[in-house]
């Protein structure tokens, strides 16, 4: 005992050794900022992590009354391995850089500047402190290294700049389109994407020209500071190392309330493990949320159509809080119309109180003097207002409410979703013709003079012979290339089928002059190959569950397609954008909240209430109407829809195929089950394999040498093994009959106990009890391989003339038949286990192929059940070789739609 | 006897039942009975474990105090053990802990090794077992030996014939694990799929009711 | 080429050779290596069990929200019931709990068996029969296949005459496409011992390989 | 005793060293063959291409030490395409326990070549007990299936997992197994939950899954060391399974030799019988 107690200590010593030595990091105190306009319930910590503090893990803790700290959330950090570089960029001591210190607000963070001093200023600057820059860092040195000099945090950016001269100086691929090089007396074969190479942009060559250095990042242009620089992470003086990467980390703390006083920590950890924790502590820091005033949408929109004199406003945010929206707690708009002189926005008359989810709302027929103004409000009642919004003019054409628009409850849910849907169902068809090996040809044209331009609105193409004035940013062109028609064409449809679940659509059919493809996975995409150079017609429907093609105009499509040329004619979808709002109450606007926007591409929004918590069911009535969107910023508003209650369904139809499978299945095994209990006498045909069984022990019989019969590695509740057991039976009764040896080498020790049984009722059965050795019955081990190994020795020992192996088997039935085929025996196989059934078909003389085991156990067993069991399963076997049969007739000719009926996906 | 016999297989029977029906059905109810019904199923689980921890160790003690064959041998077990909870107490269970050096460096190693004796059980037994002896095996040779150069790069290298546009071992290969072999297996896998639905159905019912152990 | 500094390389390799000297035949090295493994594999469990499952599953839902998880101790119970296995005398108390697991798990599968083992794979067998493309009539190679392997593992009928042939031909397939398992099984194994074999060169001996 | 006959009672060892050799010698004296990508493995690789950095891929290890030679150049090469391509990742052990132990430090180690960051780009969860109801109560509730990762950490406080909750989350499953597993995710994930489902199967079990590969319930398949091998080319990262792919070549030659030769004895004795 002593010894133990004395080796765990110097177990326990050799593990806390680490922690002794370790110095726990002190993270920064965190920066706490309260947001604004959310009624106090949120704060946002916000503190930096410099690279080459060691941690793997902050915890963020808080505290109510200053004292008892609760644990808020972890934060995980990502781990680098240390690496100690020696590379030549390291080494700058011979740069000239030198690098100032000055002192910032925080006290733990320093600024530096970075600067090159010439001859004359260099004592200067040392005077002000400056230190040479020796070295710089890109990954985090080992521990050690860290410990040589004092670590300080500095704030800014930096890079390393040594710029390769032959990346400027290289042509760089681009893009545009031909058309624009048309003015320039170069005519392309082809119309869309053409590839160029330029040359690099002014700025990039002033960026090389200035050599190798030590930047900020202020100031210079990222793109080029990620192209030709490498982020310094420490700068390393002959005194200091100056940490210059960090991480910003933030955690939301959204659980707060306001007037209270919070005190927040940061733990950072070092190690943590369930004994040996080292970890850091932050100085606490402390604030009270408060709850202000809401935010009103400043920057309001007013679109005033001319023709019906109708406003819609556009509700929009000072981007400066427009991201915080989500933390606002402002509850409702009230909308004021007043006449302009009234600055002050308080005279103005209510025209109406909507949700402050709202995105837009339209004023009918107004005077032109009028202008509005929105007062917002908050949850405690807090309110602020916009200043007056004048309305612009526009001209609106108006988008049209959707035909049939709708609520539903939607089907096979579970009660937490409606639906809003509309019709009509549109098949919207576009199409690519394509080579289908296109030949890409490279012509050069730097004589030509020609800059790619970029510009706000794209690119363009200059022809530009002055170099002196060359506009910033362009960039020289010196090749095109393109791809020259091949030919042979490829015509690829590409469509949507705009449906909703009402209109039963299963999949697009399409014919091209009399060729018909059905897409009836609905890829999006057809393919027709061998397309010739002349013009097609294309149709194409939609097929129902039923069969039939679906009959409105806007789902058929009829289309000419040019194939003379490469071209490209995308989907036309309307651009249209619905705006989904649900309320509880059809007259009171403040009720409805925006939940959702779809496109011009859907004809259903699903409602989800996804507001709500997991698992809880929306109670009560819901109105909905929808505001449709124009791309001129014209807004349409629908009815109000409802009231619609969302229902649980009873039953899944997505799911009617399975349940119809299930339902045959339970019957046609109730009955095979139900007659076999009768008495019921099953034909099953005779398995070749126990003929061979037979066959085997009459050999062995002439031999006078024994038998080995292994039951496998499974256990007693295993099909396989069970019928084993029942063919073991039958083994055993030819054994007592033809007086033979039987030994049977077991895995488990229940099987053994059953053998045994089996073996001897077999024996008592054929009246020769005396002849049962229980001793030839016996348990090996339950180990694979020595289970092998050890049954392995006995064929070889005893000279078996029949081995059987019959049961589950794993990795080492090769070793078994490998043994069994080397001893000459007579080798009988039987598993289910389809990948070792391979080595017994080639390793042994006879085997039986996975299910014939169980038709062979029910063949010899006298138990009904077996054969019920097994003739449900021909039956059933024998209704999937007719859907088989059916079903590829139904795929030959055209009938996709009864293919379709096995189809079952999930929910 | 109705609380030893009887009530067992009337709670598979109701639990099978349920559970199916509870697949077509989706109401509030049913998925509330689907949540929780995963949630106890694991909680059973979980302590269900426990016997297989006690059968081991009480397997490895019974060695150890009747001296029986190789008893040596469980003492090394029972300590792997010990070794294993008291290095995840004080070292937590972390990559760089003592516990997950233990298992990748010892444990796995060794299991992988005792696996990879299998190769050369596999080429003995190419060389001494596996034998053309009928038509169907001579087939599957074949196809083993196509899908054997097919898999490796070498097929390929020997393929010289692709330069008639005839298929290479590779292209041969995937024609057989595509073709043939996926209408063989499709055919083992449908009739695996009824095998264990009638199971299924017949463990529901209370016809198999193996699992229930002796008596 | 330089050896491996690291004292759990050598452990690991050395319990390698111990292994393979199984090959020459069964020893005490070979034995000890087996039991090592045993014994730190259920070491490796039961830690795993208690720290994810037990603390994670179980104690972590009840310890923070005790009022909605509260019917967890029932399976619980049920589930130390199976531990009345080992008391011959109690054993049948486990019958409950092996009962709803599993009736539950029979449930659970029925309907998703016939769906993703059944109709699915029946859905992806309907397949239209045509020459014209790449595919060369492979629809029908497969569909001739499938019935044929079928007809073969149909026990109602003798193996005579027309279902005689069809099922001599399913047996054929099977035969392919027992020989690609083979072919398949032969690269396991002996990616295997590769596996143990790039251990001792890359790992151990520190030779450069890629 | 005549040549076929002592052909035939060939010492085993004899055998052990030819294909020792046929292993170990390549590695020495490379050839550099090219390894083709079949379009199973290729089917993946586009998947995992063409996510964004927002999507993430579950990846179950149902995987233990004697299958860890095959499937962790897979597990490797998977993760590194990933994490090249910055999709975030998931990893688990649903399946088995002691893939655990052979996850976690590769994953680890991959993380710091990659620098990734723990809960922002992977997240570990290890294994739970739970098996199919796991999988299905993913379905459901991913998080409180879970609880927490495999440090102990919730997955709530984890930015990474707090924003999945079901399948819908998720945009690729692979399961890696040497067993049935990934039959068992398609029952319950795929059925259910119409999951996308690939795996990276031993070779023992790739036979036998192209029938739910043709089926369309894995988008694409990895077939033992082969197919880690393709992933690796495809990746333009070689590593252990491009490493092997040699060893396989002539080994398997020798295999088939040995086939050959062991029925020419065979046929050779019975015929002097």
């Amino acid at each position: 005992m002593k010894y133990f107690i004395f080796s765990v200590l110097i177990f326990s010593l050799i593990l806390g050794i680490p922690s002794f030595a370790q110095n726990p990091p002190k993270p920064l105190t965190p920066i706490i900022t309260d947001i604004s306009g959310d009624g106090g319930n949120n704060l946002i910590l916000k503190w930096k992590h410099f690279e080459t503090v060691p941690g793997i893990l902050y915890e963020i803790y808080r505290s109510e009354n200053g004292k008892d700290f609760e644990l808020l959330s972890p934060l995980q950090l990502k781990t680098m391995t240390p690496v100690w570089e020696t590379e030549k960029r390291n080494d700058v001591s011979n740069w000239g850089f030198y690098v100032i210190p000055q002192k910032s607000e925080d006290t733990r963070i320093i600024n530096i500047q970075i600067v090159k001093p010439t001859p004359d200023n260099l004592d200067s600057f040392v005077s002000l402190g400056a230190e040479k820059i020796v070295r710089v860092e890109f990954e985090v040195p080992p521990a050690k290294k860290l410990a040589e000099i004092p670590n300080q945090f500095a704030n800014g950016t930096f890079y390393q700049i040594i710029p390769d001269d032959e990346i400027a100086h290289r042509p760089q691929p681009s893009a545009s389109t031909a058309g624009l090089f048309k003015p320039f007396g170069i005519s392309l074969p082809v119309d869309g994407k053409v590839g160029l190479e330029v040359s690099a942009k002014n700025s990039e060559f002033e960026f090389v020209d200035k050599g190798k250095r030590i930047a900020s990042a202020e100031g210079e242009i990222p793109a080029l500071l990620a192209k030709y620089g490498k982020k310094i992470i420490s700068i390393v003086t002959e005194k200091t190392r100056y940490t210059v990467k960090y991480d910003d980390f933030a955690f939301p703390d959204r659980k707060t309330e306001p007037e209270k006083k919070y005190t927040y920590k940061l733990r950072l950890y070092q190690v943590k493990k369930p004994i040996k924790k080292v970890y850091g502590e932050s100085d606490t820091i402390s604030i009270i949320p408060k709850n202000e005033v809401p935010f009103a949408p400043t920057k309001t929109v007013a679109l005033l159509d001319t023709v019906s004199n109708n406003v819609v406003l556009h509700f929009a945010y000072d981007p400066s809080v427009a991201g915080l929206k989500s933390y606002f707690d402002d509850s409702i708009f009230v909308i004021y119309k007043t006449k302009i002189g009234d600055t002050l926005c308080e005279n103005g008359t209510k025209i109406n109180t909507i949700n402050s989810s709202w995105k837009f709302f339209t004023i009918d027929k107004i005077e032109l003097d009028d202008v509005f103004y929105v007062e917002v409000f908050d949850k405690s009642g807090l309110s602020a207002k916009t200043s007056l919004i004048e309305h612009t003019i526009a001209e609106f054409k108006e988008p049209p409410i959707p035909p049939n628009l709708r609520t539903v409850d939607y089907e096979n849910d579970e009660g937490k979703k409606i639906a809003v849907r509309w019709n009509p169902p549109t098949l919207a068809v576009g199409y690519n013709i394509d080579d289908v090996i296109p030949n890409t040809k490279v012509e050069d044209i730097s004589d030509k003079n020609l800059y790619l331009v970029h510009t706000e609105k794209g690119d363009t193409v200059m022809q530009i012979t002055d170099t002196t004035s060359i506009p910033d940013g362009a960039q020289k062109i010196s090749t095109l290339s393109y791809s020259i028609p091949g030919n042979q064409k490829v015509l690829k449809i590409e469509y949507n089928m705009i449906v909703n679940p009402d209109d039963d659509v299963l999949y697009p059919k399409f014919s091209l002059d009399e060729i018909n493809k059905v897409d009836i996975d609905v890829t999006g995409e057809i393919k027709f190959d061998d397309i010739e150079d002349k013009k097609y017609t294309l149709e194409g429907w939609m097929i129902s569950k039923t069969g039939g093609k679906l009959e409105n105009p806007e789902a058929r499509v009829e289309m000419t397609i040019d194939a003379t040329y490469i071209n490209n004619v995308p989907i036309d979808i309307p651009p249209y954008t619905y705006f989904i709002y649900r309320g509880t109450d059809a007259k009171d606007f403040s009720t409805f909240k925006f939940v959702g926007t779809v496109g011009a591409d859907s004809r259903e929004f699903v409602d989800g209430f996804t507001e709500l918590p997991k698992k809880v069911l929306p109670e009560g009535e819901f109105y909905y109407f929808v505001q449709v969107l124009g791309p001129d910023g014209s807004v349409k508003t629908s009815d109000i829809m409802g009231p619609i209650a969302p229902k649980g369904n009873l039953f899944n139809w997505n799911k009617v195929a399975v349940f119809l499978a299930t339902l045959i299945l339970v019957i046609a095994a109730l009955f095979f089950f139900y007659h076999a209990k009768k008495g019921k006498k099953f034909y099953i045909r005779p398995i070749a394999g126990v003929v061979h069984i037979d066959e085997a022990l009459g050999r062995a019989t002439e031999m006078g040498r024994p038998i080995i019969y292994v039951t496998g590695l499974g256990v007693i509740s295993e099909l396989a093994t069970l019928a084993s057991i029942t063919i073991l039976g039958r083994v055993a009764q030819k054994c007592a009959e033809y007086q033979n040896k039987l030994i049977l080498p077991c895995y488990d020790p229940i099987v053994m106990i059953v053998a045994q049984e089996t073996v001897k009722n077999a024996y008592s059965d054929e009246g020769r009890p005396d002849l049962y050795r229980e001793e030839n019955i016996y348990y090996i081990a339950a180990q694979q391989f020595a289970y092998a190994a050890a049954v392995s020795g006995l064929m070889i020992r005893e000279k078996s003339a029949a081995n059987f192996f019959i049961g589950k088997f794993f990795a080492e039935s090769l070793i078994l038949a490998e043994t069994g085929a080397s001893t000459g025996a007579i080798q009988v196989a039987g598993t289910d286990d389809m990948t070792q059934l391979p080595f017994f078909i080639t390793a042994c003389d006879y085997t039986i192929i996975g299910e014939e085991l169980y038709a062979a156990s029910a063949y010899l067993s006298d138990d009904p059940m077996q054969k019920g069991s097994l003739k449900a399963q021909d039956f059933l076997k024998l209704l999937e070789m007719i859907v088989i049969i059916g079903g590829t007739v139904a795929a030959t000719t055209g009938l996709w739609w009864i293919v379709h009926w096995f189809q079952v996906l999930g929910e | 006897m109705f609380w030893k016999k009887q009530l067992p297989i009337i709670i598979v029977f109701l639990s099978g039942v349920i559970m199916t029906v509870q697949y077509f059905v989706p109401l509030h109810a049913s998925e509330f009975v689907f949540d929780n019904y995963i949630k106890w199923g694991i909680s059973i689980g979980i302590f269900a474990a426990i016997l297989g921890y006690f059968s081991f160790i009480r397997v490895h003690i019974m060695k150890i105090t009747k001296k029986a064959p190789n008893w040596g041998y469980s003492i090394v077990a029972l300590a792997g053990v010990v070794l294993m909870i008291v290095a995840a107490l004080i070292d937590g269970t972390d990559t760089n802990g003592y516990y997950m050096k233990f298992y990748l460096y010892i444990c796995a190693s060794i299991n992988a090794t005792v696996f990879s004796l299998l190769a050369f059980y596999i080429s003995s037994a190419a060389y001494r077992a596996f034998r053309a002896r009928s038509s169907q095996a001579v087939a599957l040779l074949l196809a083993a030996t196509i899908v054997m150069l097919g898999r490796v790069p070498i097929g390929d290298y020997f393929s010289f014939w692709t330069h008639w546009g005839l298929p290479s071992f590779y292209d041969m290969a995937q024609w057989i694990l595509n073709v043939p072999n996926m209408a063989a297996k499709r055919a083992i896998a449908l009739g695996v799929g009824l095998g264990s639905l009638l199971m299924t159905l017949k463990l529901i019912l209370g016809i198999e009711r193996t699992y229930l152990g002796g008596e | 080429m330089h050896l491996s500094t690291d004292p759990w390389v050598w452990i690991a390799f050395f319990f390698t050779l111990s292994i393979f000297t199984f090959l020459w035949k069964d020893n005490f090295l070979y034995k000890l290596a087996e039991n090592v493994t045993v014994g730190i594999g259920m070491g490796f469990w039961i830690v795993l069990w208690w720290n994810q499952t037990v603390v994670g599953q179980f104690w972590t839902p009840l310890s923070t929200d005790f009022g909605s998880n509260f019917h967890l101790i029932i399976p619980a119970i049920m589930g130390l019931f199976m531990i009345t296995r080992i008391i011959p005398k109690y054993a049948w108390m486990s019958r409950y709990a092996l009962a709803f697991t599993i009736g539950s798990g029979a449930g659970f599968g029925l309907p998703r068996v016939i769906q993703g083992g059944v109709l699915q794979q029946l859905y992806a067998t309907l397949l239209p029969i045509n020459f014209t493309s790449v595919g060369l009539g492979y629809n029908l190679i497969i569909i001739i296949g499938t019935l044929s392997s079928l007809i073969y593992f149909f026990f109602s009928k003798e193996h005579k005459g027309a279902i005689g042939g069809v099922a001599k031909l399913g047996i054929w397939f099977l035969m392919i496409g027992f020989g690609a398992t083979f072919g398949y099984t032969v690269m396991a194994r002996l990616s295997l011992f590769i596996g143990r074999v790039l251990f001792i060169l890359k790992d151990v001996f520190g030779m450069h390989l890629f | 005793m005549n040549f076929w006959e002592k052909l035939e009672k060939l010492d085993r060892r004899i055998i052990y060293i030819i294909i020792t050799l046929a292993v170990v010698l390549p590695f020495f004296f490379r050839m550099g063959l090219p390894i083709k990508i079949s379009p199973e493995t290729k089917a993946i690789y586009d998947y995992i291409q063409n996510l964004s950095p927002t999507d993430v891929v579950f990846i179950s290890g149902d995987y233990d030490p004697q299958v860890d030679a095959e499937l962790t150049p897979m597990f490797e090469a998977i993760v590194r395409h990933c994490f090249e391509r910055n999709v975030k990742i998931v990893v688990s052990n649903v399946y088995n326990p002691q893939g655990v132990g052979l996850v976690e430090p590769r994953l680890k180690k991959l993380a710091q070549e990659y620098k990734k960051v723990y809960g922002v780009d992977y997240v570990f969860l290890g294994w739970k007990y739970g098996y199919s109801l796991l999988i299905m109560g993913m379905g459901r509730d991913f998080k409180g299936t879970w609880q927490t990762d495999y440090y102990n950490t919730s997955l709530e406080d984890l930015p990474l997992t707090s924003k999945i909750n079901n399948y819908n989350d998720i945009a690729l499953v692979i399961s890696l197994t040497g067993s049935g597993a990934y039959v068992a995710w398609i029952y319950y994930a795929y059925v259910q939950f119409k999951a996308k489902i690939a795996a990276g199967i031993t070779a023992v079990m790739a036979a036998d899954s192209y029938p739910y590969l043709q089926a369309g319930q894995l988008i694409g398949l990895l077939g033992g060391l082969r197919g880690a091998a393709e992933y690796e080319q495809l990746i333009h990262h070689p590593s252990l399974g491009s490493a092997g792919m040699e060893a396989q070549s002539w080994s398997h030659i020798a295999i088939i030799l040995f086939i050959i030769l062991g029925n020419l004895g065979y046929f050779m004795s019975r015929k002097k019988k």
